[in-house]
């Protein structure tokens, strides 16, 4: 590594995009007229121009060998003159200028593992994050549910005869950096309970007053362990947010036994059709139970089914929902509601029915 | 890095093998065939997986010189047993607008990373940037020179200025309103030093989408949002619109029934819209790409504040701007000029840990227009107070 | 009363004597020709339109005995200026239900309140009572005992139960799905000793409207609105709704588009409703009396927690019971039994002037509904919470 | 006055209902199948049984002279057997058997200055509330203002031209006894300076944690004047909303020249179609000018009139305007939008504007 040495080059910024465009984007790039999708995973979008630019979409786990991001390559090169990129939820799309080679190369993905399609009204990547691969602060594993998930709704990725776009995501604790907040379906993996404070380590590692004004609901106190200064929690008013540990490490809230896995329904990100909505809660509770997370898997195939079987044509779960209302939801799912479903955060009162649109 | 490797046994992972879907395990089976790293992140993943619980500590403080970002640091709790992750920090590598690559830039990120890492990546991270995953405090420097060398940076972490990311826009798709990556690569450009130095309250995040779609989720996922929309009537293609209907579009249930603007109507002839009542949804275009598309004066709107839950509840951006051209170089600046304005009272005013959202919703939205010096507008509120506690501030300069 | 009369000058007060709308002044005037109160209201009246402010002052604690409530002690400011509403209380005399009266119930009325009083009246106040608008503190004890002797008594006010109210309901309208009349008759006589006597934290309103229309507008201004509704089909007369067709309601556009259910569906011959999806607005009802009506398996929909504004900020009453039937004594002593369950813990635990929505918000209605003993129901909420902060509190037990 | 101090009778409530029913209301009690408008102000229900309920409805002031009330008596006994009532919204409804009675009681009724009509798609009367002639705590006089606006659109009282019913309300203070926070145009007085306070008094009379406990901006601070104690108020924090007053006398908000009243547009009550729905702020503050207020009638009559020419059938104000937009509607009639439109309470921020839903 001699060279790297020499002079330190700093500040530079990602490599300018133009560099990595294929001939046929850089000639129509802003001219493209409008799109088809003739098949799950394959989007032909036509230019202004009569050209036409071919995307073929495979799955991928996001977590990727160096051994695999060849392969890559290697099928760029052999079908796409090299050109490819990832999708803002970590699919990978080959981007073709000869349609002759879609077959070929959707032969070759398949064989190699990598599902095609993902495209229209299906169920794409789930966006997720670490989990125990890399995150001190995880409820659950990230990659293994995804995983475990979409095996079971493979049909769905490789279809397009859900009524619209579903859009899954997990985050692996309440940070949420699968941003699950406005998915039509969430996977959160939750703590539920307190912190077990390490009143040892504490005094060494954090400022006291940062740990105790980092609880949203009040519930840490300074104090004193053995004569050293401390903190001690009101565990009553805990709900396991876990901000004390993220800014504490004395402060840690895993828990084998407890940690688990809430889910969430009806958010959305789009404008269409209605405005983006919050995630709402579905069900409090679920177990960690690895390898394949039967539980969550089955809940969460639950919700996606009665979803497909009752929504109108483009309307997303929220909307769903919005129209025939919670108590249908609930009803139809067969997921019981309880006093965890009822908001007790800041603005609950706003979340009580306050009319008589009911449905009987 | 090709010595003796320790072999660990998998009954669970293994598990996770199969089935239809692309298995993380065979990638980080892959290369654990010749990655120590690797193999002992294989070991440790299937004891947590055995005991339901993670083996990672807090990260402390690691980065390569004079860069305050960019990597996150992590040990693991079972450094004895697993002593090739004792470090396992993570480095994020800013990534090209739209994640476009050539098989020639992956290769070289590839080999740069088996020289200095654990083999082990995120294509992407879920702000956008490349994820180099996994390696010891040592080699992160060796590795930055090489990234550089290759024209490569590192990205955002902690209270900076987070790595920019966009929708493919004008690149791959007809509805961008805007040039979605120009102006994701100048903003990223352009804050450099405050993507790579943190000096603020907490991250700032950028998310730039072509169309009102969405597609890199910017008004949930970015501090500042940027959306492209338009102004003018939707373009429309009535022989098209007709053509559709013909093929089984159920135009009156599908579409005007679904317009949030209730401004459709059609005869099974002629499709009406009034564009005064438009929403800028973008339903109708999706439904029918062929017949119609936005209109010709296109910007975008902006919008500001949102953020995950922790730790006073999630918050989507709010418009801050209703709609603003984003054509030329001026206009790119002047963009610039708004950011800064708005890093200005929060960097000055923010609690430690408080995001611009729940800066704004503390000190009020009104104040803190006052404070970047924009004037109220309709379109930055859901709908005007329902609480009569308005405040007559007036008398108090008059008297 | 008929001394000698101080003769004021009312200028400004003349001008609202003018134009279409009934005059306020003139009934002034018409109480002021023979009757010293009203003389001196009409002067102080003048006196505040001319300065641009009220002359009262705070009321102190004034009544009838053995009641708390029912009256609204009141002084003037300006005694020496206008002697006669140096006193100008206010009796509050509870209606009877649906505001229905005889001719000759409206003249003992009137001959009780010139024989004590300024000949001056609210019909009614916006709680629902009679309002004899101000009278002398030794005046009290005798109007009170006449109008009990023709069969009225005093309503609430302070922090009691105030006096229920209703719309005229099965009396005059087809939409009522229960009795109105007969349940506020209940619930009045069944709380008169609440109504007389405060003895909580603060006010507390009934008000029962027939039908969703809710005419007495029981969901804004009642901490207990009972609101009528149904839970079967629709009642549809197809013949009745081509009639409504032919004779020009656009049924498409007035009707089919604008039910919140979406869930009407019109052929030009035929209305089918799916009942299933209805949200029982009334709105197609609304707009077509002949041809719709509500079901027959008609009952009511209980909410709690109405108020105005002071202090958090106003509050609509929100859904406690979805359903309940109301056509039998029964069921008439069941919503006692719920009332009796709700006023317990508020009385309780409420603080001095917090109304009970204010009460359910601070505790929250998770463990309001806990201490009332009703179980949760997706019914009683707009949607699940959005913020991931919830408790567990189960190992609280356990453990 | 001899036989009321016999014996003293409490607590028997009202009299029963039944007693003032007219026969044909009881034979037909929750028997009724429809109604008619044949004509602003009278009503038609029509029983099963066939027969036919005629009501016609009189505006009134709401305050009555016993003089009228004796009037009102007198025509009942003239026209509808002795038969009346009023309505919630404080109009006089007498109740006919015979059609042929309508035309001569509208007749006497108008004769008398008691315009008929308020029905269907009408302005009925306002509720309101005391103001100057009863209330201590009145920032504007009540019954004065409603008889200006109502003078000025008394053609809509007397026609059902309108698209929709329209509420109108008033309330003399934030205390709002008038309901008017769901209103489709709400009246509402306001002060616009903090309490003085009186000092000599308040020890006197008040007690000093209830007056600080009662302020929702925790603006009073315990505090001693010339030895005595008493409170203060950090005027920057006050937003007159009296609720100190209301618990203590000595800290009067009233004052004849920064009083004023405020605009609100949008609230509804009823469950038809949408919701019910809070007023918002239209108008933050226009002057007390009596005795007719000219700004504030033409503000009103400025924004039914916009409403009335843009509205869809059967549309609210609230409803045309969530429609429409908020942006729109201050555009088109006019209204300034200050940065006292924007909320800054307890749940502002979910007044913001969240998505990209706007038109231009
Ligand atoms: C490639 C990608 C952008 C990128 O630069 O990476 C993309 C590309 C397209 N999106 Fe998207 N969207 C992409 C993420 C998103 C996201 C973000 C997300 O999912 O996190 C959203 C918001 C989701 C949400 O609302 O929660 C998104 C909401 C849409 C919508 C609105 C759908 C709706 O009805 O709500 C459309 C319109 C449509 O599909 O009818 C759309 C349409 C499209 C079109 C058809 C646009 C075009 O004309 O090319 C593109 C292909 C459609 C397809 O995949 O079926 N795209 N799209 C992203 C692919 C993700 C993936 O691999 O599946
Ligand atoms: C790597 C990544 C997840 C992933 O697997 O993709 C990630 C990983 C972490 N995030 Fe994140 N966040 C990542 C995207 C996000 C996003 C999504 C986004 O940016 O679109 C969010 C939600 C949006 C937002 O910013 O609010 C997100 C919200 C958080 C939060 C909560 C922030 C908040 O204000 O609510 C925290 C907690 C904190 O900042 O201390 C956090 C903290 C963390 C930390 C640093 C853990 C910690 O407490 O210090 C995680 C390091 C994990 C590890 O060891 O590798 N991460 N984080 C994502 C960054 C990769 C990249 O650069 O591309
Ligand atoms: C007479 C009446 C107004 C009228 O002209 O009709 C009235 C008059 C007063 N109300 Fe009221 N309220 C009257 C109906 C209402 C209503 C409407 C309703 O009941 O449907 C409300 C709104 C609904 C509610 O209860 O929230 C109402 C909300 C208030 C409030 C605010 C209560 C709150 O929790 O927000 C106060 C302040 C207080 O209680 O101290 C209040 C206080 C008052 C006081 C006692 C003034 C005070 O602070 O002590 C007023 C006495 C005026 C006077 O001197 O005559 N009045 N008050 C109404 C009672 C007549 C009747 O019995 O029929
Ligand atoms: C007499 C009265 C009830 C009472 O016992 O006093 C009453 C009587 C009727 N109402 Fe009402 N409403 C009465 C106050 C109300 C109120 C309360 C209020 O205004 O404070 C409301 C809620 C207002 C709101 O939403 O803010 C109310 C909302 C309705 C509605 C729903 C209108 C809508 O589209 O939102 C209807 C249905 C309709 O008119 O189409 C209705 C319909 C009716 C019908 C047609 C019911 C019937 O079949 O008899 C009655 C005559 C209609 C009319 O006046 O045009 N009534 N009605 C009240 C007359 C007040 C007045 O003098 O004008
Ligand atoms: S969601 Fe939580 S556990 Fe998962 S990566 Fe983000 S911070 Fe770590
Ligand atoms: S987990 Fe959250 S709520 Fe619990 S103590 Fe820590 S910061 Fe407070
Ligand atoms: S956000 Fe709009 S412009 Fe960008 S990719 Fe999606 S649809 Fe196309
Ligand atoms: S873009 Fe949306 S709001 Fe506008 S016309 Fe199309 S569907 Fe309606
Ligand atoms: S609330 Fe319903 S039942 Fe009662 S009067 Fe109004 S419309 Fe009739
Ligand atoms: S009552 Fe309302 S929701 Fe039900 S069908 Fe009629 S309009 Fe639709
Ligand atoms: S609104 Fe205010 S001023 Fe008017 S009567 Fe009620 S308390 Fe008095
Ligand atoms: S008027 Fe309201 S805000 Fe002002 S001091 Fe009094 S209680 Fe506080």
């Amino acid at each position: 590594m001699a060279e790297t040495v020499q002079k330190r080059i700093t500040d530079i910024g990602p490599p300018h995009y133009e560099k990595f465009l294929p001939p046929i984007i850089k000639e129509n790039y802003g001219k493209w007229k409008y799109h088809e999708i003739p098949r799950p995973g394959v989007i032909v979008h036509t230019s202004e121009t009569g050209a036409k630019l071919y995307t073929v979409r495979a799955a991928s786990p996001r977590l990727l060998s160096t051994t695999k991001i060849r392969k890559f390559a290697e099928l760029a090169e052999k079908y796409s003159d090299g050109y490819l990129r990832f999708t803002s939820r970590h699919n990978v799309e080959f981007l073709l200028s000869d349609p002759a080679k879609i077959d070929p190369l959707i032969q070759e993905l398949e064989a190699i593992g990598h599902p095609v399609g993902g495209t229209g009204n299906a169920i794409s990547s789930m966006v997720h994050t670490q989990g125990w691969i890399h995150c001190h602060s995880s409820a659950t594993d990230a990659s293994g549910v995804v995983k475990s998930v979409m095996d079971e709704l493979i049909d769905y990725f490789k279809t397009m005869k859900l009524p619209a776009k579903i859009r899954l995501a997990l985050a692996c604790c309440l940070n949420m950096c699968g941003a699950v907040h406005c998915s039509d379906i969430a996977i959160l993996g939750i703590h539920t309970r307190p912190p077990k404070v390490n009143h040892e380590l504490l005094p060494k590692v954090c400022e006291i007053p940062n740990v105790v004004a980092s609880c949203p609901t009040a519930a840490i106190r300074p104090s004193t362990f053995q004569g050293k200064p401390s903190v001690e929690v009101d565990e009553e008013k805990c709900m396991y947010c876990a901000n004390c540990y993220t800014v504490c490490p004395a402060m840690p809230l895993n828990n084998a036994e407890t940690d688990g896995i809430s889910i969430w329904v009806g958010g959305k990100v789009s404008n269409a059709r209605s405005e983006p909505m919050f995630s709402k809660l579905a069900v409090p509770y679920l177990p960690n139970n690895p390898p394949r997370w039967p539980e969550v898997v089955q809940t969460v195939k639950k919700i996606v089914e009665v979803w497909a079987a009752n929504a109108h044509k483009h309307e997303r779960v929220g909307e769903w929902i919005e129209r025939i209302g919670w108590p249908k939801f609930f009803k139809l799912t067969g997921i019981e509601f309880t006093k965890q479903h009822i908001d007790d955060f800041k603005h609950a009162g706003l979340t009580y029915k306050t009319s008589v649109h009911l449905t009987y | 890095m090709a010595e003796q490797m320790k072999k660990y046994e998998t009954p669970l992972l293994n598990e996770l093998e199969k089935g239809p879907w692309p298995s993380f395990v065979k990638e980080i089976k892959a290369a654990a065939e010749w990655n120590q790293m690797a193999n002992d992140l294989l070991g440790l993943l299937e004891r947590s997986y055995r005991e339901k619980i993670g083996h990672w500590k807090h990260g402390g403080i690691v980065g390569v010189m004079g860069y305050g970002g960019g990597v996150i640091g992590r040990y693991t709790n079972l450094p004895e047993e697993f002593p090739n992750v004792s470090h396992f920090h993570t480095m994020r590598i800013n990534q090209p607008a739209g994640w476009f690559y050539t098989a020639e830039a992956l290769r070289t990120l590839a080999d740069i990373w088996d020289r200095h890492g654990s083999g082990l990546t995120n294509f992407h991270g879920s702000t956008g940037d490349i994820i180099f995953l996994g390696t010891r405090t040592e080699e992160l420097e060796p590795t930055f020179a090489e990234l550089t060398q290759a024209g490569f940076d590192l990205g955002g972490s902690g209270s900076d200025i987070r790595t920019p990311s966009c929708c493919c826009g004008m690149a791959r798709c007809e509805w961008a309103c805007y040039d979605t990556m120009k102006l994701t690569y100048f903003l990223t450009q352009h804050y450099q030093d405050e993507i790579h130095r943190p000096a603020f309250p907490y991250k700032f995040k950028f998310k730039c989408s072509g169309c009102p779609n969405d597609c890199v989720a910017a008004i949930a996922r970015a501090d500042f949002s940027i959306i492209g929309t338009w102004r003018d009537e939707i373009q429309i293609d009535q022989e098209m619109v007709r053509e559709y209907a013909k093929n089984g579009v159920d135009i009156n249930k599908e579409i005007v029934m679904m317009c949030p603007g209730r401004c459709i109507e059609w005869d099974g002839e002629e499709l009406k819209i009034d564009n005064s009542s438009c929403r800028h949804c973008m339903h109708c275009i999706n439904v029918m790409p062929k017949a119609l598309a936005p209109g010709k004066d296109r910007g975008a709107c902006i919008l500001l504040g949102a953020k995950a839950p922790i730790v006073e509840g999630a918050i989507l951006s709010s418009v801050i701007v209703p709609f603003v051209k984003l054509d030329t170089e001026e206009s790119f600046n002047d963009i610039v000029e708004l950011i800064d304005a708005i890093l200005e009272p929060w960097i000055e005013e923010g609690k430690n840990r408080e995001r611009v959202g729940e800066f704004i919703q503390r000190v009020g939205l009104g104040n803190f227009l006052e404070a970047i010096g924009l004037d109220p507008q309709p379109e930055m509120i859901r709908h005007p107070r329902t609480n009569p506690y308005v405040f007559y501030e007036n008398y108090l300069e008059e008297e």
